[in-house]
């Protein structure tokens, strides 16, 4: 077991895949190559949607946006060992495992860009809206994961939030709640290393994020949070105790943010320059492709394809969610509760005619 | 039909909605093995296990977002909080989840759950065990908050409440739970969510209440009568979304209003009450709409409770300063 | 004297109150190196060090409960929480201890905590970060809400709520954080909890409203004078306990009330004040008091904000259902 | 240290006197003899009080009441390494704490007999009022070790809490924030195995509750809860290290709750009476008697006389607070703020005329 062989208490970390691509053949997961070159594309993707959304927001055309730079493996990998079924549970910085679970690009983009139309999912996806109230996901992937056992169904929930949501209450209420109720969930701590301009060390006195399972009778397991190799290995031996019943796992993903906190943040304010350069050498994409390349998996004509593509790819569902109809007086009050009742049909009819003409859709 | 008082008109609804739906399951600290502090899940546990009836760790943040996240995947939770006191760690996960779910996946994901508290004073409780702030959910869109009055009240209404698709805070008053037997029917009966009930016609003046506050409002129109003052009782059991339109069409009738609750005045639902028999009744309004509440001081502990509670006395003295504007 | 925007207004009072006595300390998520998100505590970490602006863990029960115990043992906390909208985790902390240690220990111990948080909508900010859910607070007793309107009072307001001996929730509207510069003194600058103040005097309708509300009614002010309209306006400052009776009285004599909040309408603070105004003159009153608001929804985003948040538009139109009553 | 020979994560538990009184010679903490006859004395008086305060209950002349027999070391014994000056900070099962700190019996009384005046304390007492709700004081005890801290003052808290506390959100941030801030708190943690029906076995899945200091990068230890020596060293180191500024420790008192978990419990619901029984045979009092008349401390004779004169003491408590007069109206309003304003002063003269005669005073 890697959680018994990388005990956090004892100072140790699962690393497979080192900074320069060199892969630790011992513990390297067995995936196969579609699945890899997936993994992949989805990263360079993420990459390229993200640092798009950065700049559309720069130039007013998207809100307050969180950028995922840096935290692509991290983000990708715990969720490339899902199947079908499983549930996904996330906080608001997970880009990368959203397009990788099929989320429409353009559907994220029109939800940043304030339109509630964006929020619209089809089909029967199992994943949860951003939790942006820090750490307040957590139960909810504990009642997802309960009601999988008590129907005796075989999925998981594997469910995302940073370092600094380990510091909320329920982080703890619902870490402590999955281990005494041993349902199928997967903690996945983005340990960027900062919650905006706080780091890691001031968040909590503990030395490692993971060691915090001991509080709840389960095991944790720290991991190089650029490696999709160890992030997979951890998740994927998580997810197969989840579903033998053994019940939940922490994991601690040790990664960092390489952007601004979010578009409104500047983050040269609380950190140096020779801290994001030592962590720029530690890439996530770049480490995988040289894995990929070695596995004579991957070149420099697909790389620039890719790219290519990529970028079309996202200047397309940019404009598709430009073009979206703005939200309509209405839909704000259309899902308030399943039947509209009387007197909030009042204040719609009222609100039609109060707004000032131009105000309305 | 048997004669039941509230706690087993609450057990016997909870028990015919597990048996006839398998997805209800209820959760809370105590509420299993121990049967709840006020024994209102009694033989639950025996009767369905430890997967349908779960005794949780002492978390109240946790039991209404584990509740949330079964609901959000196909339960139909029903938790208990053990005092409305007690709640408050958990008002994140109501406003900013349980409330906007729906809205924020536009229907995708719904939040069909019961959230069962026992509330208000009376009872010589300890400190933390009196309180009425249905106010601070009331005021949240996308919650509903139900009160029942009576055990057969009781059962129809947390039955609508455990099949409403949308989540419903489903306060108890502690003082009704024993205080009176009626006849409660087994097998299906549901009260709608979102009606008041009239519990008695009337043409002076129109008392508005809910639950506790029923059997004290009952016994000052017992002495109005005598006085010859007839006055019209509405009982508003779902608080939120409030069934207001019943009470401006019976004030427009009976000219006057006087609405009694337990809550602090300042912000208690009588303000909303009143404000809406204003823009709804002002011209046939004899008289402002008379509040009787508790002040707005903490609840005292029992040797002061009196100052605190409402009494017959105090809903008489509010309905002769409306009669005499 | 120096001219400046409300954040600096607000940085300002915290300096010199820092100066003042230092039992002042300041804590909060990235109030120290950072400065805080929008800037409010800049510099200070610098000034004071880090023991009395300390950055703490992402916590907002913790950071409130602390600063009750800081409180209760001789320091005078102001706490910020990053927005209204991420407080909820703290409720239990305000309702169940800051607003009743007084009380509890009969005098013995107090809070003399001030919590700040921005809050308000129309900034196009993501979720959750948009709330004013100012009522579930005032509805507490044992709590003082206070809203400036402008950077002068921001900085005489802070004041007295740091000076204050109570708890006080200090909202911030962040529409109004940079939206107007004024003159604003250094040293000694207080302005007394527990007052309106009157903004302009009128005599056909008086306006209520705080926060960020205020430049909003200034316009349709504006506009309605054209109209021949002359209104009242008022600005609470303090929502809780509020200055009921200047409205009561000011009311009085123009005989209409419109109250303007974007908080949504059902139990919102409008509720109160139109309640007060019944009470207080309903034979004066001749219209009901209208209430601008919110609709009962739930903020929505950015690209919708207009079907909720408050226009000066809204409000001549209030004004003038109520002018034609 | 103690907190390293006995380390949680290892299955280890302090325990000093054992069951029959004998007494571990290499671990007795040196306790002046007239401190050890106070501890004890006090343990007896606790007992006597908190079962008349069960008598009263059931002869209604007190409220709901929560029984502490079974706990007195457990909650005497961390009391006792605290010096003048050191707070208080309890829940509501600490009745042996308050007498050993001085607070007079009868205002104890008063309190559970409702009457607010139960609260007054006179004097420069350095404790907290009762805390209700589970775990919400711990965040007190923090903020209050930190302005010792920061006035630099050498004084510390000790904070008391149940089993069940260590579920709430509070426990977790308020045990977070004194590891980051590193200030002078106890966390006294009375494991009494039951959070009203709910066996701690249930309430956690972690084996012990110390060892969930290692999520706040501070020492925990468990420690017998019926051992009064064990308790007071344990927590006398704690307290040492919190005055050196070497920041919190958390204890684990492993103890037992005799009776109900309050007087409208019934504890034979969810317990078995060989349980019970087991932990009789393991009483704090009997135990820590045994130890004084070893060390010619304590005999049959001041046995005898002690138990009269608490009785009498207890009597005359009961009297004190039995005879107090009924709170008045105007003490319900008056300490809601400092200053009362100007519309409760209106509705405090509203009840006054709106209150039946006969409920006044
Ligand atoms: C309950 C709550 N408090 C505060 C905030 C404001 N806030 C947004 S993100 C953030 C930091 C989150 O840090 P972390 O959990 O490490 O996630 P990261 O942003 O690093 O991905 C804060 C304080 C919030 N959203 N929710
Ligand atoms: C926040 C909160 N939830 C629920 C309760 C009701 N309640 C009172 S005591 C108690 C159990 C406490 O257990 P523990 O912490 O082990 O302390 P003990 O009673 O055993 O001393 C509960 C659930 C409460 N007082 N506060
Ligand atoms: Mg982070
Ligand atoms: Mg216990």
């Amino acid at each position: 077991m890697l959680t018994d062989d990388f005990d956090p208490l004892q100072g140790k970390m699962l690393s497979i895949l080192d900074k320069d691509g060199k892969v630790n053949e011992a513990l390297e997961p067995r995936i196969e190559d579609a699945k890899l070159l997936h993994a992949y594309k989805t990263m360079v993707l993420t990459r390229i949607a993200d640092d798009k959304a950065v700049r559309l927001q720069r130039q007013g055309r998207l809100g307050a946006y969180p950028p995922s730079r840096g935290q692509e493996a991290s983000q990708v990998g715990p969720a490339l060992a899902l199947e079908k079924g499983d549930w996904l549970v996330w906080a608001f910085r997970e880009l990368g495992a959203l397009l990788l679970r099929g989320v429409p690009l353009w559907r994220l983009y029109l939800y940043w860009m304030g339109n509630e139309e964006g929020s619209v999912l089809e089909g029967d996806v199992s994943l949860t809206p951003s939790a942006v109230p820090v750490g307040s996901q957590l139960p909810h992937a504990v009642g997802i994961s309960y009601a999988m056992k008590y129907r005796k169904e075989s999925n998981v929930v594997l469910c995302y939030f940073g370092d600094g949501a380990t510091s909320e209450g329920d982080f703890h209420e619902g870490l402590n709640f999955a281990g005494t109720m041993r349902t199928p969930v997967i903690f996945l701590c983005q340990n960027n290393q900062y919650a905006i301009s706080m780091p890691r060390k001031l968040q909590t006195a503990a030395p490692t994020l993971a060691q915090k399972a001991c509080a709840y009778g389960f095991k944790g397991i720290q991991v190089d949070g650029n490696d999709l190799l160890a992030l997979y290995a951890a998740t994927e031996e998580a997810v197969a105790r989840a579903r033998k019943g053994e019940g939940p796992t922490l994991i601690e993903s040790f990664t960092y943010r390489m952007g601004d906190h979010t578009t409104s943040d500047d983050a040269t304010k609380y950190r140096l320059a020779e801290e994001t350069a030592y962590w720029s050498a530690r890439d996530p994409i770049s480490r995988f492709r040289v894995y990929l390349e070695r596995k004579n998996l991957w070149d420099e004509k697909r790389e620039k394809e890719w790219s290519e593509e990529a970028a079309r790819v996202v200047e397309e569902e940019v404009r598709k969610a430009e073009t979206h109809a703005p939200p309509a007086l209405d839909d704000a009050f259309a899902h308030t509760f399943a039947t509209m009742p009387e007197g909030l049909r009042e204040q719609l009819e009222f609100m039609r005619r109060d707004l000032p003409a131009k105000r309305e859709g | 039909m048997a004669v039941m008082n509230m706690v087993q008109a609450i057990n016997l609804a909870l028990r015919e909605e597990m048996e006839r739906d398998e997805s209800v399951v209820c959760l809370g600290e105590d509420v299993g093995v121990d049967g709840g502090v006020f024994r209102v899940t009694e033989g639950l546990f025996e009767r369905f296990g430890k997967e349908r009836v779960i005794d949780t760790p002492l978390a109240e943040s946790s039991i209404v977002g584990t509740a949330i996240g079964m609901a959000m995947n196909g339960l139909r939770p029903v938790a208990e909080i053990q005092f409305l006191g007690f709640i408050y760690p958990a008002y994140q996960q109501f406003v900013s989840h349980a409330a906007r779910m729906r809205n924020r996946t536009r229907g995708r994901l719904t939040v069909p759950m019961v959230v069962r508290a026992p509330y208000g004073a009376g009872v010589k409780a300890l400190e933390h065990h009196s309180e009425s702030t249905e106010a601070i959910f009331c005021h949240i869109p996308g919650l509903k908050v139900v009160v029942p009055a009576t055990p057969l009240e009781a059962k129809g209404l947390l039955t609508a409440s455990i099949r409403d698709p949308d989540p419903v805070i489903f306060l108890e008053p502690t003082r009704s739970y024993r205080l009176l037997k009626e006849e409660v029917p087994e097998g299906e009966y549901v009260v709608p969510l979102g009606q008041a009930r009239k519990v008695r016609e009337g043409k002076d003046v129109t008392i508005v209440g809910w639950g506790a506050m029923l059997p004290i409002i009952q016994k000052a129109v017992e002495s109005l009568e005598k006085e010859g003052i007839s006055p019209e009782v509405l009982d508003m059991r779902t608080l939120a979304p409030m069934d207001y339109s019943s009470v401006v069409s019976s004030v427009k009738r009976t000219g006057r209003c006087v609405v009694v609750h337990e809550a602090p005045r300042n912000l208690g639902l009588g303000a909303e009450i009143s404000a809406r028999v204003m823009e709804g009744a002002l011209l046939s309004l004899q008289a402002p709409v008379e509040r009787v509440t508790a002040p707005d001081i903490t609840v005292p502990l029992p040797k002061g409770e009196n100052y605190y509670y409402i009494s017959p006395e105090r809903v008489v003295n509010g309905v002769k300063r409306a009669m005499s504007f």
